[in-house]
């Protein structure tokens, strides 16, 4: 054990550069997945601020009584679906109106808007499906004119997570594909820049374990130094946008964090082990 | 097992080995070394030297044929046989094949370790075997920093440090002069004495001449002389 | 010549781990560019499309005489800011809120809009300062009741468009920093990888200039295909992006993919040739 | 110039060469080797040998005195100055140094190639000279294919392809046997009398002592021994 380790330690000054190679290579290639993972999580976020936006209007005909709909907003709120219901009286509609809508203030004054009872539904059940199925309900109480829930823009909005969830994905696997084959090499050739070394100790006695175990403990090494680069760049990246684009962003959450190191002496720990078993065999 | 020691703790039968691209470096060779014998392989350059010596390391398979080292069998030796088998052997390699960055001393106490000898024993050893070959003074000296001689010396004492049952030494002696040579030689035979077998390609005929001990030559991948089997010396 | 054209090809044969690793990380790098690039480049794109909307709307007293709106429209029009001038009456602007603004187009029914004369701006003028002046400028007509053109809007582009460009350059440079680290330890472990050909080649009687040949050759033969290679990808990307997101995108043109390929081949050329050199000088 | 290669092709003055791990290598060596001269050096292993050799091609600097090889000087020979003189001597290594990758007769027309000699001439040239040496049969086998005294039978060759003013070889016949040395020994006698001057580090005696040229004997750094200065042979 102790040999193992001052071998290992010993492949880092012994072999700097291919060492730092190594390092940085698992380091940028977890750092360009992590980018894209933040971008993916953030328009995960902001699609969440979005889609809590999700409301259903429903007209109400001039003149209907405060109490029915009192009873249908009651009704209503039984649904499972619904998170909640709130009535809008005319007079609240214009108010509304007037800030929403700035720059048509003037023409509001004289316009009268309809009362309406806008309905917000759970979370999970914010898709086109489920809002067009409750849209109909609503429809189907006789006081109401009609019903609005900006049909296409969220279809639109779900189609855009659907895009970025798969865009990020074949990207992202892209990119880790492209970083496998970088670090397939580099390992392989840390192996082979000491195939002298491997043949000598097999020619002494040495047994693959022998041989294999301060390569593991190396490539563990790099993996979670290579990790935690990639964390700290990563971290670095998103604290410099949110201070520069004055925009809050999400980062990933500990374990996420931890899972992403551990990922990088997962690579290093296998790359290492293929590549001297590869070798030994060939021996 | 036992019945093989007792014919000899290495044994070549019928071995043939070819190489892809140059042919026959061996054909049907068969000799067995005794418990505690000296043998020298001469020949001319390219007469298969060493092609014997990387067959009873294993470090080659025959193309037919069978060796025989201490029990390992060539045709069935697993790679974990073979590494043990190895720990028991010295072998001292016509180009040396010492680890570039570490020390001289630290290239001999490896062969220890490998063995998992205590770190508490590898030190003295390996001061003690390099006094023997006359380099404790490079002891930290990178080969890098060593002259030819001393490489050699170096490679020897690697081989010496483990008390091998068999020594396979290839030209241990091409790098020494003549006072090194003879101390060298020396120490194989005090080694040989204490029951070691010793297996040793050189072309220094002189040392053969002067040594009596039992001569293989060969020539063309074959054994023409052997001075077990005739008893007149070579010279 | 022949010598090192031989010579330099054969490295890619003698050594096909390194050659990979070479050309796979120069057009991993570029890649990783070029993505940014196209990112930043489809961002310009939209801004420009989102400016070319900006616009100044002078709201009108009503009953202004159209004979004086006609002649403010000429005077405005001959301001060195202004592209256009547009004249919309009470009606035009009616037609125009209800198809703007389905939701409320109920409530326009009512509703009385005032007339308007819009300005649009030229490029490179549609900035915060110069659509405040113009606006000042219209506020002078007697008949302007008001002048709106979406201050916080604009503002919001302007910084987002800042914003965009500065992300994309640290974010760019960080990439690149790490590719030229990687690049030069892998151009260097290829140099390394030949130190004992090279001091050899010494012994022999080689001059630098001799030695040297090969590696630049085979640096910007690498360099060349990791380029074209990164042209490849990136452009792989955005057709799968395009396709799969139906998001019209913005491709590089003809000049700055060569000048992609170019970086490529630099990149190669002076990585081999400092790693040589160094290298040489050591000796 | 003219002055300096009348008195001699190879000249040291008083060279010093102290390594900074081992101390002194060479201590104020001083002799010259004359045009066409045969010059033999002895010494036990780590006498210096290799270091006077190393410093007469330029691979190390002295760390004082002066080393002056046809004109070119320690003190103030450029890189581009050494390539050139390089490419007139023809230098056999103690460890042969070929490259991996490339066949014998590769080996040996890289020598050519990089003092721009034709295409169409190397070839010829290098069959040549491989047959000299009997490794006709061996021409496209890579080092890793031959065997130890095939390799330094490869470098000599390299050594005598671009017909070098100065040989300097390091123990050329170390790994060879009697019959190759001698064979290779004959032809070195022969490029001498052609009148290349030869500087061979050896440790084999023999080969000295019935030679009958001039030697130089080393000792812990310094030149114990130049048999032309005492008339009487070393044996
Ligand atoms: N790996 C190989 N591939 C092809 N041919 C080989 C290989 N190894 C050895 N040979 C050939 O086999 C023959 C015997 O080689 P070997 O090394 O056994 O000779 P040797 O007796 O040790 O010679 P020397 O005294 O020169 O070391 C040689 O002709 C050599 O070229
Ligand atoms: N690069 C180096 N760094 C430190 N010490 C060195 C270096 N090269 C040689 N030496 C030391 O200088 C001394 C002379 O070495 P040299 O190689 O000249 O000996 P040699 O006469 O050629 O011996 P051999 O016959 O064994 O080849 C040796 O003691 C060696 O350890
Ligand atoms: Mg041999
Ligand atoms: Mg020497």
């Amino acid at each position: 054990m102790r040999r193992t380790v001052r071998d290992a330690s010993a492949a880092f000054t012994r072999a700097p550069l291919l060492t730092a190679l190594s390092i940085t290579t698992i380091a940028f290639s977890l750092f360009a997945f992590g980018l894209f993972g933040l971008v993916a999580l953030n328009i995960r976020a902001a699609l969440q601020g979005v889609e809590e936006r999700v409301e259903i209007r429903a007209f109400v005909a001039d003149g209907t009584d405060a109490q029915s709909l009192a009873a249908a907003a009651g009704d209503i709120d039984a649904f499972p679906e619904v998170q909640s219901v709130n009535i809008v009286t005319q007079d609240q509609a214009l108010a509304r109106a007037r800030t929403e809508l700035t720059e048509f203030s003037d023409v509001f004054q004289s316009g009268v808007l309809p009362a309406s009872i806008d309905v917000k539904l759970k979370p999970g059940y914010r898709d086109p499906a489920t809002v067009a199925r409750v849209s109909a309900r609503l429809k189907s109480y006789p006081f109401v004119d009609d019903v609005r829930y900006g049909e296409d823009w969220l279809v639109q909005l779900y189609r855009l997570r659907n895009i970025a969830g798969v865009a990020g994905l074949a990207l992202g696997l892209a990119f880790a594909a492209v970083a496998v084959i970088i670090i397939g090499a580099t390992i392989r050739m840390a192996v082979l820049s000491r195939a002298d070394e491997i043949s000598i100790m097999r020619l002494v006695g040495a047994t693959d374990g022998f041989i294999r175990r301060p390569f593991l403990l190396e490539g563990f090494a790099k993996g979670i130094l290579g990790g935690l680069l990639a964390l700290g760049l990563t971290w670095l990246g998103m604290h410099l946008i949110d201070r520069y684009m004055h925009f809050h962003t999400v980062f990933f959450s500990p374990a996420m964090a931890a899972a992403g190191v551990v990922a990088g002496a997962l690579i290093g720990v296998l790359g290492s082990s293929v590549a001297v078993g590869r070798h030994l065999r060939a021996l | 097992m036992t019945a093989a020691e007792a014919v000899g703790v290495l044994r070549f039968d019928r071995v043939t080995k070819e190489y892809p691209r140059s042919g026959l470096a061996l054909h049907e060779v068969s000799f067995r070394v005794a418990k505690g014998e000296f043998v020298f392989l001469t020949g001319p350059s390219g007469a298969g030297k060493s092609t014997i010596l990387r067959l009873a390391y294993f470090a080659e398979r025959p193309t037919s044929g069978l060796v025989r080292v201490s029990g390992v069998n060539s045709e069935h030796a697993s790679r974990r046989e073979i590494s043990k088998l190895r720990r028991r052997l010295g072998i001292v390699f016509q180009d040396f094949r010492l680890l570039e960055d570490r020390t001289a001393e630290e290239n001999v106490g490896f062969a220890l370790e490998v063995t998992g000898v205590p770190r508490a024993q590898i030190g003295p050893k390996v001061s003690r075997v390099l006094t023997q070959v006359g380099l404790a003074a490079k002891a930290t000296a990178f080969p890098r920093e060593l002259s030819g001689g001393e490489q050699q010396r170096v490679a020897i004492a690697r081989a010496l440090v483990n008390d091998p049952f068999v020594l396979i030494a290839d030209e241990p002696t091409g790098n020494l002069d003549e006072r090194a040579t003879r101390g060298v030689f020396q120490l194989l035979r005090e080694i040989n004495a204490a029951g070691t077998a010793i297996i040793m390609a050189t072309h220094d005929l002189d040392l053969v001449r002067h040594a009596d001990y039992r001569t293989l030559e060969l020539n063309r991948g074959q054994i023409v002389f052997d001075s077990a089997e005739s008893p007149e010396p070579a010279a």
